[in-house]
Order: C-alpha cells, then structure tokens, then sequence
C-alpha cells in the first residue's frame, strides 16, 4: 500500500452541519478536473446538524465508479467515531487527524501511517469569526490533502471561483487562505506528495458529474411533465427541488406565467391522488418518494391499476422496514413497487443504475405511462439519486417524440359513431383507447375503481368483471417487450450454435439497479483471477424474455441485490420459469452501497463452499 | 360551443337554455339510490342548476368519493366526464385534475363520511389550496353505504335506529370550512330546492374552492326519531340566514329588495349574488362575525343555512401559482431540449 | 335430473332490499333441521336497495359445501335479470316465477320445467300495507318451495316463531299466512313435491349454521382481546358488529362498565395506529378489514413488523383491484398481507377454510402476535366471512391458555440487573423480550420504526442495523413450525418407504382457505372417474416444511386459488424451493365462490393437454 | 409509589420534588437538535412541569410522530416508555395506547407538520374522541428535519430563507382544537417558559385532550426576517391572553388577584388551574366567544398566549365508553368460555 498512484479510497469523517459538505465536493471535483476517475459517496445522518457524517471518495484510474469496500486513507475529524475510523483504515494506509487534541493513546496501531495536522490551531489563530472558523476548518484539510495526494492547487481555486461567483471574491479569498493553511503545514511536517495520490490524467473528458435526483427531474421536465406531486421525504426531496429548479428556468413564458404547477401536498397518499387526477386529465404528472410514500399510496396504485390512469412515481429507495434509516441505501421496495395495492395488481417498473439512466428512463416512463395507461415506477435509490457520480455525459436523442398513448381526439371524437367504449381491446395488444375530459361530448364515460365491463360501465357481473382482468394482464403481457430490454455481457467471445451471442460460461451475474458498477468490478477481479461470469442487468418489470434465456443459459446465476429478503430473485422465480436452484444470493442490506468486494467475497465463498460438499 | 348534432324536437314541451338544451340534457344514468333518500334531491337541483347557467356539459369535470352520495355524480350531465375515487380521496384527485386543466366547471360530490372522517385531511388542504371547484357534502350523519354507522357530522345525543346515542362532538362542515380560510360556504338542505339552486349556481360561478353543506336525509338509517339529520329534525330546526339570488352576467337585478337587507356581490365572471339577508345579523362577508354567528346558532341547535361567507378576492391555486391560462395538458414539450440538456451539463464537469 | 332428492342446488333471484334475505335464511335453516346438509351462498349487490340479488342453497347429502357450479332450480323473481336467470337453468331442472306477470314470449325453453305462482296477486289480495305485501311475496315463494320440494311447514312456523319471538306472535301469524299462500297454490295445481326434493335426514345433528366474521369475532372475545379499532368496510365490517354483540353480553361488569374499547377509527389507517398503539401497551389488539383497509396499513405494517408490536389483522378478502367488487369474494391479497409494508417485511398469515377454522384460527392469531411480537394476519374471505356455513360444533378447548410471549413483569424487572435491553436474542430463536410501558422504570425503551441497535437505542451503524434485521429473519424462521401446519390428505392407502405416511400418488393438489370444500367434491368426483390426487390445504405463512414435502414427493401438483395471478403459488416459488414446472395453476376469480366443477374442469383440461402434447 | 432505590444523596445540591426526585430524574438522552432550536427549550419546560407535578417518570406514556419536534421525547423522562410513531400518525397510536390503559399519563409531541400536514385527520379525530392526553404541536411554521419546507401553519406572506413567500392561508391549530370540541386549547412560546410551564401541568392535569399549540422557533431554517415564527416576530406580536396558574391539590391559593381578573377552574383531581385575565375582553370558558376573540386577533396578526379554551366537564374517550377504571390489558380473560360458546352454538341451529 505504498505506490497507488489513481487508484485508492479515500474517506473523510466529520460532523455534519460544519460546512463539509462542500469541502468533500471540492476534493472530487478537484480530482475529477485532474482527468482522474473518481467516485463519491456521502453518509450522512438524518439529522440537521452535530452527528457524525462520511464521505468516501474513490480516486479510480481503472475507472470503477463503486466502493471497494476498503479505506486507505482516512481523514479522521470525528472525536466521537474517532476509534471506529481509526480502526477501519487499510494495514498500510494513512490516518489523518486533527492534532490540535493530540491522541496519542488512541492511535495505537502500527500497520498505518500517521499524519497530524493542527487544524483547528492554525485555522481559530487566523480567522476571527466563530462560524467562519468552523467552516475554514474543513477547508483547511483539503489544503492538507491537496499537498499530501498532489492535487493542483489552481484548480481548487478555480472550482471555489465559480462555486462563489465574481461576487464573493473575498468568499474565495478567505478559502484559499485556509486551504494554504493546510497546505503549507503538511509540506512543511510531511514528504509531499505520498506514494499514494493523484496523477494528473485524460480520462474524465466527455463525462459530467450529477446526481440521479437531478437527473430524473431533468428528464421529467424534458418528457414534458407538468404536473409534480410531493410531500417531502429524504432521500426523493431533491427530486422535486431539481424540477422546480429546471421549471422555473424553462418552463415560465415571457412575463413570468407557469406552464407547470408543482403541489406540495399534505402526505404522500395526497400526492398519489394528484398524479391520478392530473393523469386522468390528460396530463404528464409525477411523484417522487420513498418507501414510506409508495406504502401510504398502495390504495391508489391498485386504483390507478385498475382504472387505467397514467402517472410516473419515483421511488428512491431507502432503508426500510418503516422509518428505517432514511439517509442509507437499500433496494427493498422492488416487490413493494413490482405489486403494490391490493388485489390483483402488477406494475410497470424502471431501474437505472446511475444518473445518466435516470434521465434515460426518467422520459421513458413517462411514455410507457401514456403508451399503458397505468401507474409507471422509475425505482430508482439513495445511491443513485443523492451522491455525485461520475457519468458519460447525457445524450439528447434529437428523434425524440413522446409517446402520448392512444388518445382518442376531438376529431376522432366527431367521427365516433355509437357511444364511445372505454376498456375494450381493438388492437389485440390489451391496450384500450381512452379519452380526456372536456374534449367532446361523445367521449364521457365514468372512471370508477369498482368493477366495471369493457365497456365501461358499472358491473358486478362476473363474466363482465373478469374480462377486464383478462385484458389487463395482457396489456401487461405486451409490455414485457416494450420495457427497456436487460443489458447483457457475455465473458466468452466464442458464438453460440445459433451464432446470434458469445457462447454463455457456466456461471452467469444478476443484478439490478445501482449493484451495477460493484458486480462489473467484481466481475472483472475474479476473471484477473480465473474466474468468467457472464452479467446480466434487469432493467425494468416484466423481464422480458431475455432475462429468461440468460437464466437457462447458466448453470448457476449468481443473484446480486441490495435487500435482506432476496426480492428480486423472488421476482424472478414468480414470473419466470425458473430451477430455483440455480440462482445463488448475494444480499447486501445495510444501508451502505454494496462494494466490488462483497460481491467478490460472496462468490469465492460459494465456490469455496460448492467445492467443499 | 357544442359539437353535438342534438335531435331537434326531441321534448318539445320542456323549455331551453342559452345553449337550447332541455333539463334532459342534463341527466345522467337511473339512481339505483334507495326511494326517498335526500342525495337524488340534491341531484336534481344540481341538474336544474347546471341548466339554469347555460353549462356545457362536457366541459364539466364530476368528482366523487366512495359512499351513496358519491354515487350520484352518475346521475347527472351524462355528457361530462366523471371519475369515482378512493374513500376520501376526491380532494386530491380534484387538486391534480384543476392543476392540470384549470379550464374547466369542476364539481365534486361527497358525503359526510367521505369529507371529514376518512377525508378530512384532503377536503381541509383542498380548501387551503383554494382550488377552484364546488364542493358538495352531501350531509346525513350517517355512513349509508356502509349500512349506518355514525360520521364525523353526528351531532352529540343524535340517536341511531337501535337507540344508541352518539357521544363525540361533530365537525361542522361549515365553521370548519370558514376557519380554514375557505372563500365560499353555503349550507343548504335537500329538501329546499329553491334555496339550493342558486346556492350551487353561485358555487359553480365563484373562482376558488365554493363549499355546500347539504343536510340529505338517509331514509334507510337515519330518518327516524332521535336523529338530528332526519328530515323531520331538519325542518324544525331549519334556520335560513341568507338567501342568495343568482343573476346571470349582464343580466339586470329586477327583484325589489329591502333597503339594508340585500348585498349584491359581483363574481369574477361578472354574474351577481345578492345576498338577501333573513336574518340581519349576519353579515357574510365578515368572516370572524360570521364565525361568531354561527357559534352562537350552533349553541341553539340551529341549522343555520344559506350563503354564510364570501369573499370573492381570494386568489385560487392558479393565480397563486401564476400558471398560464391554459390547460397544462398539451403544454411541457421543449423545442430547445438539446440545449437545456448542454447547459445543464456545462455546470457538471 | 329427475329424481335428485337431497342433492341439488336451488337459486333465488330477487332484488335487494325486499326481505328476500330473511326469506333465503329461512329456507336454509329449514333444510338443516330437516336434517340435510346445506350450503347457502348470498351474491348481494353493492348498495342499499333495489339492485339485484342472489341466493344460492345447495341441498347435499353427499355433504359437499361448495357450489358445485350448476343450478337445478331457480326461483326467478327480478324481472331484470329473468333472461340471465332463465338461461341459467340446468336442463331437466325447474324454474318458478311469479306468474302475476306472465312471460310467456321469455319461457322460450322446452328442456326446463315452468312452474307459475301468481305470488304477487296473491299477497296483494290478501294483505293491505304497501311495505307488508313486498315482505310477504318473500314469504309466499318460500310456501311455494315448501310444497314443492317437500319442506316441513312445523319446522318453518317453528323457525319464525324463534326469530320473531313469542312477542311478536302476530308477525309469525302474518308470515305463516304469507307460506301458506303459496303453499296451497302450488299444491293446487301441480304434483307435489317434484321428484326433485328434499326427504327428512338425520345428517346436520352436531353441526351448526354459522358465518366465519361472527365465529373470528367469538375467537377474538374468547381469546382476550380488549381493544378492536375499525373502519366500517365490506365485508369485514360484521366481524366488529358481531365483536361488539359479544362484548356487551359478556364484557360488562354488573354494574355495566365495560371491559373492552371499541374504537370506530377515521379511516383504515388509523384503525391500524390503534391496534398498534395498544398492543404497544400490552393489550391484545385487532383490527378487521379488507383490501382497501389492507393498502391504507401498509405503513403501520411496515411499522409493527420492525418495532416488533403485536397485533391482529383480519382480512376479510373481497374482489379487487381497488374498490372492485364489494360484495364479491376473491383471495386476491395473499401477497399484499404476507409482504406487505416497504422494506424487508413479512407477516405471519392464517388461512381458515371455514368458519369453524376462522373460530380457531382467530385464537391463534392473537397467541402469535404476542408470541412473536408482531402483527399477524388471519386471511379469510368475503365466502367464509358473510355467508352461512354447516360446520361442526366449535369445541372449547380446556387446556387453553393464553401465549402472552416473553415480556418482562414487574418482578423479573426488579431483579434486572443493567439496563433493559430490547432487541437480543437470548433464547437463540429469533425472539426478544419485551416489556410494557408504565410497570417498572427498569422496563423503559424507547420504540422506534427508525433504525434500532440490538439494545433499542437508535442506530445509523450498518453492523448495528443488519444485526437486528437477521434476528428478525431467524425471528421468522422460528414462526415456520409454530404456525398451523398444512392439513395433508393421500388419496392412497399404502405407506411411504419410511412407514410414516401413505404413499404419494403422482398427482398433488395445494389450496388455501375456502377452496378447500370445492377441491375436496372434485377430488372426490374425480377418483370416481379413476383420477386418484393427493391433497394438501396450507394453513399459514410462513408455510411448513411439509409443504416443501408435499410438493416434492409430486410429480405434478394443481394450485388452486382464488384470484388471478397465481399468488399462492407466487409465494410457494419464493418460499420453498419448487421447481415451476410442477405447479399448475387452477385459477377462479371472477368474484364467485369457486365451484367444484371449476377444479375438474381445469384438472380434466390439463390431463387432456398433457395427453395430447 | 416508586421502585427505584434512588442513589441518596446525588445531586445533593439540587431540590427535590414530593418524590424526593430532582429534575435530573425527569431528564433524558442528550439532545440532537441544532443549539437555539425552540424544541430543546420546550423540552426543558417539561421537564420542569412533570418535576413539579411529582409526576413517576414511569408512569408517563411518552408519544411522537416523525421530524425535529418528534425526537424530543428521547430528551425527557428516560425512566418513561416513548413511541415513534410515523409521521402524523402519533394521534392514532395515543389513542389506541389510551384505551389500552387509561391509567397513565398520556404525553404527545408532535410538529405542525406532523399534526396540521400528513396527521391533520388524525389530529381532529383524537379531539373528537377527547382522549385523555397532553398534545404538544411544537409549531415553527416549517418542516424542520427534511430542511425548510412550508408546513400548513406558515402565515400567508411568511417567507422561506429564499425569500419565496406562502399563499396559502394557515391552518391555525388552537381554532381548528375549539372548533373541533377540544376541552382544552392554549398557545405558548418556547421562549416564554413562566408561561409555557403552568400550562403544561394544567394540561397534563385536565381530563380530556389538552392541546398546547408552542411557538417554538427553527434556527435552521425559520428565523430569518420575513419569517413569521422566527424569534423576533414572535416576541414582537406576542399577545398573552389568560395567564394558568396551576396549583396543586389541596394546596391554598395563596396569590392576591385582582377582582374580576382571576377565574379558578378546580380540575378533576382537585388541583386549581387559575385563569388570570390579561386581558378582560376574553373568556376562555365561553367557546363562541372565545372564537370570536381569536378571530378579531388572528385579523390584527396577533400571537395570543395564554389558557384560551377550558372545559373541565367533557367526559373523555373512557367517560363516554363507560370503561372499567382499570387498565384493560389483562383483564380479557373469560373463565366460562365453554359456556359462551355453547350459548352461542344454541342459537345456531
Ligand atoms: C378505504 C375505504 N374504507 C372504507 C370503505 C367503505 N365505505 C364505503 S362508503 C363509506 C361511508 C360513506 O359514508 P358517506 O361518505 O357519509 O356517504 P353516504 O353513503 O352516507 O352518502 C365507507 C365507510 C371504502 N370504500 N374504502
Ligand atoms: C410518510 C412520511 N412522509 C414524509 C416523511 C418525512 N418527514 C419527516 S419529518 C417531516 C416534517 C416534520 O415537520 P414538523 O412536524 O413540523 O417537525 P419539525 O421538524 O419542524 O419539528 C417530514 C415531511 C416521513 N418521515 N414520513
Ligand atoms: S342508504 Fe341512505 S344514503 Fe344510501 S341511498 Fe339509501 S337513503 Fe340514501
Ligand atoms: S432544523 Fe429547525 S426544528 Fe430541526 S433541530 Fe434544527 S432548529 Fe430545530
Ligand atoms: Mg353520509
Ligand atoms: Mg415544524
């Protein structure tokens, strides 16, 4: 652990509230800017303000944008976590702390490199103001990083330049200063730049660093949503503070009039009422919550079911069960989403596994909402939706029309002869046409959640009742090939008998959402150790046919999901045929974002096991 | 503006409208509600008043929740488009409906159990939202569909069939509505049609959220003795402050009214409300008098009815939100897509 | 169909709101005390009065409770429904209508028989009150059938005499007078009784007539409860009438304070917060409702499952999605109870098939929540919860005691030593001590749906987390062999290699709930036609091993079900480890109870594909 | 009656209440609230109300929903057994914890976006049943955990930090509480503990649903200029009403009143809540007029403090449902099932 030149982990343990924030920004940024691959995860309580937080940052030169599962570095600034950081730091790493408190019974280990810097000494001795020295404090260390791992000195300056504007020149005055405090320290104390630390590189061209909230909202408001729905609720808020954002900038008319109307509702069961009221109006209308939320609108997912009414709900996952840990990542709502409601529901599922496909999908569930006619889930999680990550810049597809469903028109209307008739099947794909209020007379009909025939009308007949289910789970039946497909990579060149793929290996990877980058990680180690996995990853609900093949191709599939319960292999063994014996968990659940290492360890540990028995 | 071709001498008995439509024009499906109860009343009226105001049927939006009375919107103007639903969930189907399409007539239909058990959370943040509908409660202290358990509008001591008393203080709809900021709220009873109608004319003509009370007796579970919402009680009780007087935009005010007795109030799409005061006490557009006012009723057993508040300045949810004045339906594609998508992405790197 | 005595199914088609109810009681009950089994199925419309409605009586010494799916007699008295009602007739069988109307351009059948009663001329000619005459044609069709299918007259004056009481004699003279009408007119002019008809027996003694909300609601009282919190909702909502009758005859003191609180909630969702929060303060607490109310808890659910608070949720299923089918069955929320709530949840769930078993099963239900700590449903349905079962005398138990599970009282607080620790696991099986607020200082936690270490403080620690979520998944393991075991039946008599229980034939087939009756008359039709199939009816969630045995030791097995998306077998493919191909469904959902003749058709159907194919 | 062996002599400094405890035996785990919060204030208030009432920490039932305002009962009463509820959800669990077992008292902290937002149903409806509790609504007009949202108490015209100002009107809790029947109704300042305290013990002492709505202002994101809960705002429109001073059981009442300002009110227990009028215009035991009073302040903006709405003779959730005066949880047991249950089946032949 001497020589990682691009490719290490660092993380820096603070208090929230202190302004770190914006210093851990800094640093990837800052690394980012160097043309380095770097990942940034943020652990932050759910709190305002004085306990501890996290973040971690991967400096990445073989570009894997996931935790490893290991720390190298450890910017230790915690008193009260203190021992737990200390105690997590690699064998070989370094540990760097506040040594204006000395802690020398703590830091009781020999296998890791010590670096103190008195921070808060140098940083009370030249700022006045008390606010102004909590702050300073953490940008002090980022100065002290910036001399240890050989970060460009200019371009921290020019990221604080445009982080402050023009304006606040002595904002970025005042930050340089302490950034130099640290910087200057260290060189002085310390052989600058460590074995371990950046290289100035040329691989981040063409990509931009977001976050999947921001994202998904952008892509929201490009599809042409004007209607958003909310109640506040970590980790899905800064979805809706995005879109106001875009809308405000984009969606007001000259004179300042909204072609948008965004309703903070009182709960989340309100919101899920507004899309359906919208959607059934006609227009594009969203929520974003969690799991809470999705829990309180399981009525009027079934209702939205069942009546046949678009709407897009974002559902960025947190820790469940209940109020769980609202600020740490699971996927545990995929079956909640997959079947929310009671009776006999199913619903149409999205699950990117970045930002950049939480724009992609973000639009496209719009269009399966209108092409459906029924509630459309972008799930999505608090790894994807709140931390930065790096992504290959978003591609506008300038073909681009939305898909507005069959909706019958004023004209369509006009021609209509005999009464119009809301849930039939005319073109055999389970899909009905259906109409908008206020268009026409001839196009009323009655939106009920009671039983009703395919004509639209009230019914308690059962012939009638169970001919509308029939072609509800056709319709379904037709989305399966309409969702976007699973991403597949073969291990193998060599084609199979058919020639249409690389012949499968034995053993194929499974996965969903954000698990993405950790199994390609892993993937990619095991094969440097001998080992080939084929990958697949699901990326919407129905799996299409695809995912089936690539079952039965493999031996043995190795499930990768981040809940305790195993939801998406249960998915999988409800809808498709599968040998459930063939599929091996790995479950990560404890609210961090899985590592290339937990996946890697759980695989040997099957292998090791299989050979064994 | 109609699109439909309409048979011309179809009822040449029955007079028309501005539009030429009869009062047939205006119906909708058979009640299968039981003979007697009090919410077909309020369906007629609502069918006479729709008439009365020259509506375009089909540029009605009928809202409801579950329960009898919110079965009716099925009864009436067969040519709009109706939705149905949750249990006390039409507010927030309401709210999105407006949010989306702000053009049209919206009219929701709901019960007592509906509005301030279940609902009570969505009906009071529909009427902080000011969105611009008529809210019907159409009130008979009973769930009916569910066979006649107490709602939340039981008065104490209210008795049920089997003689049990209610203990639980009742929400008024009305004092509810007013504390809450509500710009429009009207009590009414089904069995006074011709205090209703102009009441829900004037409803469907105030921009912002018009609330009705309608007490509407459940002949099957709560019409006998010892109930304070059976049509017997109602009557006896039966306390009109203020008559209101719907005249249509430009229309002269021919009626003579007493000096002092008669307000007229001009609504934003210059059609008038005289507010003909029965009893001078109260002033309707005094919202803290009128709170007191009702209080004081309350304590009397009173069902205090008629036009009770106005305030026709409030802003609804559109002009809060400034949105343009056009359905939002058609309204969110970006002819510049490729270049928001750039700009955003230039703050990323 | 001739000479069917004691084996036929008759139907009465009126319209709601009439006394027909009342009137369908009585025929029924009649049949009983003459000593016939029967079943009665009532298929009544979602409102108050004049929608249509049915009653269907199968008369059965074979002793199949189940609709068998034919009707042989039909009483046709709703002109609206006369066509369907006429069509529905099984040829050779009988159809009797009110010939006060004659429709002789509709009688366009010549393989039924038509018998003619003027029962309206009649009433009205002999009774005045307009509300008396639509009673008493109630009355009068009954006479009719009693001459006609050979009914006891003593027996019915004896059963009115009963339900009005010797105090409203009068109205027992009345009604006689109303039998007698139709009585003497049928006699006069046709033979009676009919071949087809109903000869005394001696096959009901120790049984009795019963619906399944009345026996859960005794099951509640009996085992303790003393808080119910609801919301009125069909068809559940007879489960709190029922309690409440049962609680104000035997829960008040002399002086008539009562032991018990009945909460009518403002809805679903606070119904459950009650439940919640009075099993957090120790009480044994319930709920009833259906799937709507179901969808409203989903947060609490989420909640009790992780905070580990007992509680009771009857389902009483009806048809969904969303407000469906009110006054329809469908077991269409196995799914939803068993997961339901965000995060990683799962519910302990009880299946009765009758109402003698939701009796029990309610008991259970109330051990195991407190056992366990945690909600726990009983799943029954709108068939077992609002119709009128024969079943066999509920026997008391003796040995009965309450499982109040492990909570520490005031004495094991005393001599604690160190702080109350909530969330260990000291007897290794999953399962903590708890205590109940107000006993002891000593007992003090704090309870949060938040995240929670394994003593009950708050917790954002990843270790601390997952450590209190695998204890509640061993929590769960534990719950698999307490739950109530499948009831397992083998068609063969030989035994299994290892003596314990007969051999399997190669045919399985799985139900839950109330498609047991029906299954049993197919299997039983079907071994008459040399099909031999081994049963077995799972009785909880989570399901036993005998299950995962069952279906191994099968080549084939038919899961029967009520509902249209297989979730009975959805789960059994979660749950155990099944290969798919062995399951076949037989799925019924069109909000009718599920006919025997459905299970044979669908099985017959499957044994003819396998042939061809 | 206590179990603890108390160590002697700790804190020696420190008086002792008639349970020979000190306020350090009513304190709890340390608080993760930011420095100034009002909550933390509010906190400290409690603790000095359960302290002086001699309350047994154990014998308290500690309640919450979700947000900054929820946590606190981790800051109080660490020997007392609390509840997280969900967010807006506390209203239902206290009311299900209440009919479990009457005897203990009852304490719930809620925010206003827990109780006026997501919880408003349930708010209204544990006042309607008059559940036996003490309802703290720690108002700052914001949603203070998820970072500065509006809540539905913001003043229309009150700004965020952006300087975005609410339309729409507020949902004013104390109105909404003596509308609704509520038993018990003051407003305090989490900056005003002379006030805040009495009125803690009286209505920790009154028998029914007591509601405390507390200005309790947000450092973080509510105390800024524009604001209408912040600190300053709050102090300068500050408008006490009707000063509580609570006195024990049989104590004497020994302060002088002014003639005609002062009204003792005995509550159930015997202790003496005396209603000291700043001032005279208002009468917090006449519910019309004590709505009228609100209003016309509410009208000039101002903040009115103080008892401002007492009933002592509604009878609670157990009063009404006539409960055995014990708790119900062991007492379900039935020694003669077997003979229910036959006489049950008798009837089902
Ligand atoms: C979530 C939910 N809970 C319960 C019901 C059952 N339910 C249907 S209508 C109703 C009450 C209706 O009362 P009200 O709104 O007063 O209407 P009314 O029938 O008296 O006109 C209830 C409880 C339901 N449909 N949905
Ligand atoms: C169902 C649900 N929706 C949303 C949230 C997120 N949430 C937590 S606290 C809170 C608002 C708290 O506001 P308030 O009650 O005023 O408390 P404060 O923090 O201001 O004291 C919200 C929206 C949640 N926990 N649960
Ligand atoms: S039950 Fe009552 S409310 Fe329902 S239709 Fe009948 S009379 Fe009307
Ligand atoms: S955010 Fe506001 S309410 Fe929350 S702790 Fe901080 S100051 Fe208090
Ligand atoms: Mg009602
Ligand atoms: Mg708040």
């Amino acid at each position: 652990m001497t020589g990682r030149v691009n490719d290490f982990t660092l993380k820096i343990a603070t208090v929230n509230g202190t302004g770190s924030a914006s210093a851990n920004s800094l640093l990837m940024k800052a690394i980012f800017r160097m043309g380095v691959p770097v990942m940034g995860k943020n652990y932050f309580p759910s709190n305002i303000q004085g306990l501890p937080t996290w973040y971690e940052i991967r400096v990445t030169d073989p570009g894997h944008l996931t935790r490893s599962g290991e720390v190298n570095f450890m910017v230790a600034l915690n008193a009260e976590t203190f021992a737990k950081d200390h105690a997590e730091v690699t064998p070989g790493g370094y540990l760097l702390y506040d040594s204006t408190w000395p802690r020398t019974r703590e830091l009781d280990r020999d296998d890791i490199h010590v670096i103190g810097v008195p921070l808060a000494r140098m940083v009370n001795h030249h700022f006045v103001d008390a606010r102004t020295r909590i702050l300073m404090k953490n940008v002090a260390f980022v100065g002290a990083l910036a001399a240890l791992l050989d970060l460009d000195l200019d371009v921290i300056e020019q990221l604080l330049t445009e982080t402050f504007g023009a304006r606040k020149a002595e904002l970025v005055k005042a930050n340089m200063e302490a950034v130099k405090l640290g910087y200057d320290d260290v060189r002085e104390h310390y052989d600058c730049p460590l074995p371990m630390h950046v290289r100035r590189a040329d691989m981040t061209a063409g990509h931009v660093i977001v976050d999947g909230n921001t994202t998904a909202a952008l892509g929201a408001m490009l599809a042409g949503a004007t209607v958003g729905a909310w109640y506040p609720l970590t980790p899905s808020t800064s979805v809706m503070d995005a879109f106001k954002g875009f809308c405000e900038k984009y969606r007001r008319t000259a004179d300042g009039e909204r072609e948008y109307v965004l309703l903070q509702a009182e709960d989340e069961l309100a919101a899920g009422g507004m899309v359906m009221g919208a959607g059934w109006m006609g227009a594009r209308a969203f929520t974003a919550t969690s799991g809470p939320g999705i829990s309180l609108m399981n009525e009027f997912l079934s209702f939205g079911y069942y009546t046949e009414i678009p709407g897009v709900v974002f559902d960025i996952q947190r820790v469940g069960p209940s109020t769980g840990m609202p600020t740490r990542t699971q996927q545990s709502d995929l079956m909640e989403c997959a079947y929310a409601g009671h009776g006999d529901t199913r619903h149409l599922c999205l699950y990117p596994a970045d930002p950049a496909e939480a724009f992609h999908f973000s639009m496209r569930a719009f269009d399966l909402a209108e092409h459906f006619q029924t509630p459309v889930f972008l799930v999505s999680d608090l790894d994807i939706g709140m931390n930065e990550w790096m992504v290959p810049e978003l591609q506008w597809d300038p073909r681009y029309r939305p898909d507005r469903g069959k909706v019958l028109g004023r004209d369509d209307l006009e021609r209509l002869s005999g009464p119009f008739r809301r849930y039939m099947d005319p073109d055999n794909d389970g899909v009905p046409f259906r109409t908008l209020p206020g268009v026409h007379p001839a196009g009323a009909f009655f939106t009920r959640g009671s039983g009703h025939s395919k004509h639209g009308t009230y019914t308690e007949d059962a012939a009638e009742y169970q001919e509308v289910m029939d072609r509800l789970r056709r319709k379904f039946e037709t989305a399966r090939e309409h969702v976007p497909a699973p991403l597949i990579e073969y291990a193998g060149k060599a084609f199979s008998a058919d020639g249409r793929r690389p012949q499968p290996v034995k053993y194929g990877m499974l996965t969903v959402g954000s698990g993405d980058s950790a199994v390609r990680e892993a993937r990619q180690n095991m094969k440097a150790g001998g080992t080939e996995i084929d990958y697949c990853r699901v990326r919407a609900f129905p799996f299409s046919d695809d995912v089936q093949r690539f079952i039965d191709e493999h031996d043995t599939v190795f499930v990768v999901e981040q809940n305790r319960d195993a939801q998406l292999k249960s998915m999988l063994l409800c809808e498709l045929e599968v040998d459930a014996d063939k599929l091996v968990s790995v479950l990560h659940y404890n609210g961090l974002p899985i590592a290339s290492m937990d996946v890697e360890a759980a695989v040997l540990d099957h292998f090791r096991k299989a050979k064994a028995s | 503006m109609s699109f439909m071709k309409k048979p011309q001498v179809h009822h040449a008995e029955l007079p028309v409208n501005g539009l030429g439509y009869t009062v047939r024009d205006y119906e909708g499906g058979m009640s299968t509600l039981c003979a007697g109860c009090g919410h077909d009343s309020i369906t007629a009226a609502l069918i006479q008043a729709c008439w009365g105001l020259d509506i375009e049927p089909y540029r009605v939006a009928k809202m409801s929740g579950i329960g009898c009375s919110s079965k009716t919107p099925a009864y009436f103007l067969r040519e709009a488009h109706g939705i149905n639903a949750l249990h006390g969930r039409m507010p927030s189907i309401a709210t999105g409906a407006n949010a989306a399409n702000g053009e049209l007539h919206f009219l929701g239909v709901s019960g007592d159990g509906d509005s301030l058990s279940i609902g009570f959370g969505q009906f009071a943040h529909a009427i902080r939202r000011n969105v611009n509908m008529l809210y019907l409660i159409e009130n008979n202290g009973v769930y009916g569909l569910t066979k006649g358990q107490f709602s939340a509008s039981a008065d104490i001591g209210s008795t049920t069939k089997r003689g049990e008393a209610n203990e639980q203080p009742p929400i008024d709809p009305v004092m509810t509505a007013i504390s809450l900021g509500c710009t429009f709220v009207a009590r009414g009873f089904s069995g006074d049609k011709e205090q209703l109608v102009p009441l829900i004319q004037a409803g469907l003509r105030h921009r912002g959220f018009a609330m009705i009370d309608i007490i509407s007796p459940c002949v099957a579970f709560n019409d006998h003795e010892g109930s304070t919402k059976s049509y017997a009680h109602t009557r006896e009780y039966f306390h009109p402050a203020i008559h209101a007087d719907f005249i249509p935009p430009r229309e002269e005010i021919r009626a003579e009214y007493e000096k002092g007795r008669a307000m007229p109030v001009e609504l934003h799409d210059g059609s008038t409300i005289v507010l003909r005061k029965i009893d001078v006490d109260h002033d309707p557009t005094d919202r803290a008098g009128a709170i007191a006012y009702l209080e004081r009723h309350r304590e009397a057993r009173e069902i205090v009815t008629g036009l009770l508040y106005l305030e026709e300045e409030g802003s609804d949810l559109h002009a809060n939100n400034r949105t343009v004045p056009r359905s939002l339906v058609d309204i969110g594609m970006h002819e510049n897509a490729e270049a928001i998508l750039e700009e955003f992405q230039a703050g990323c790197r």
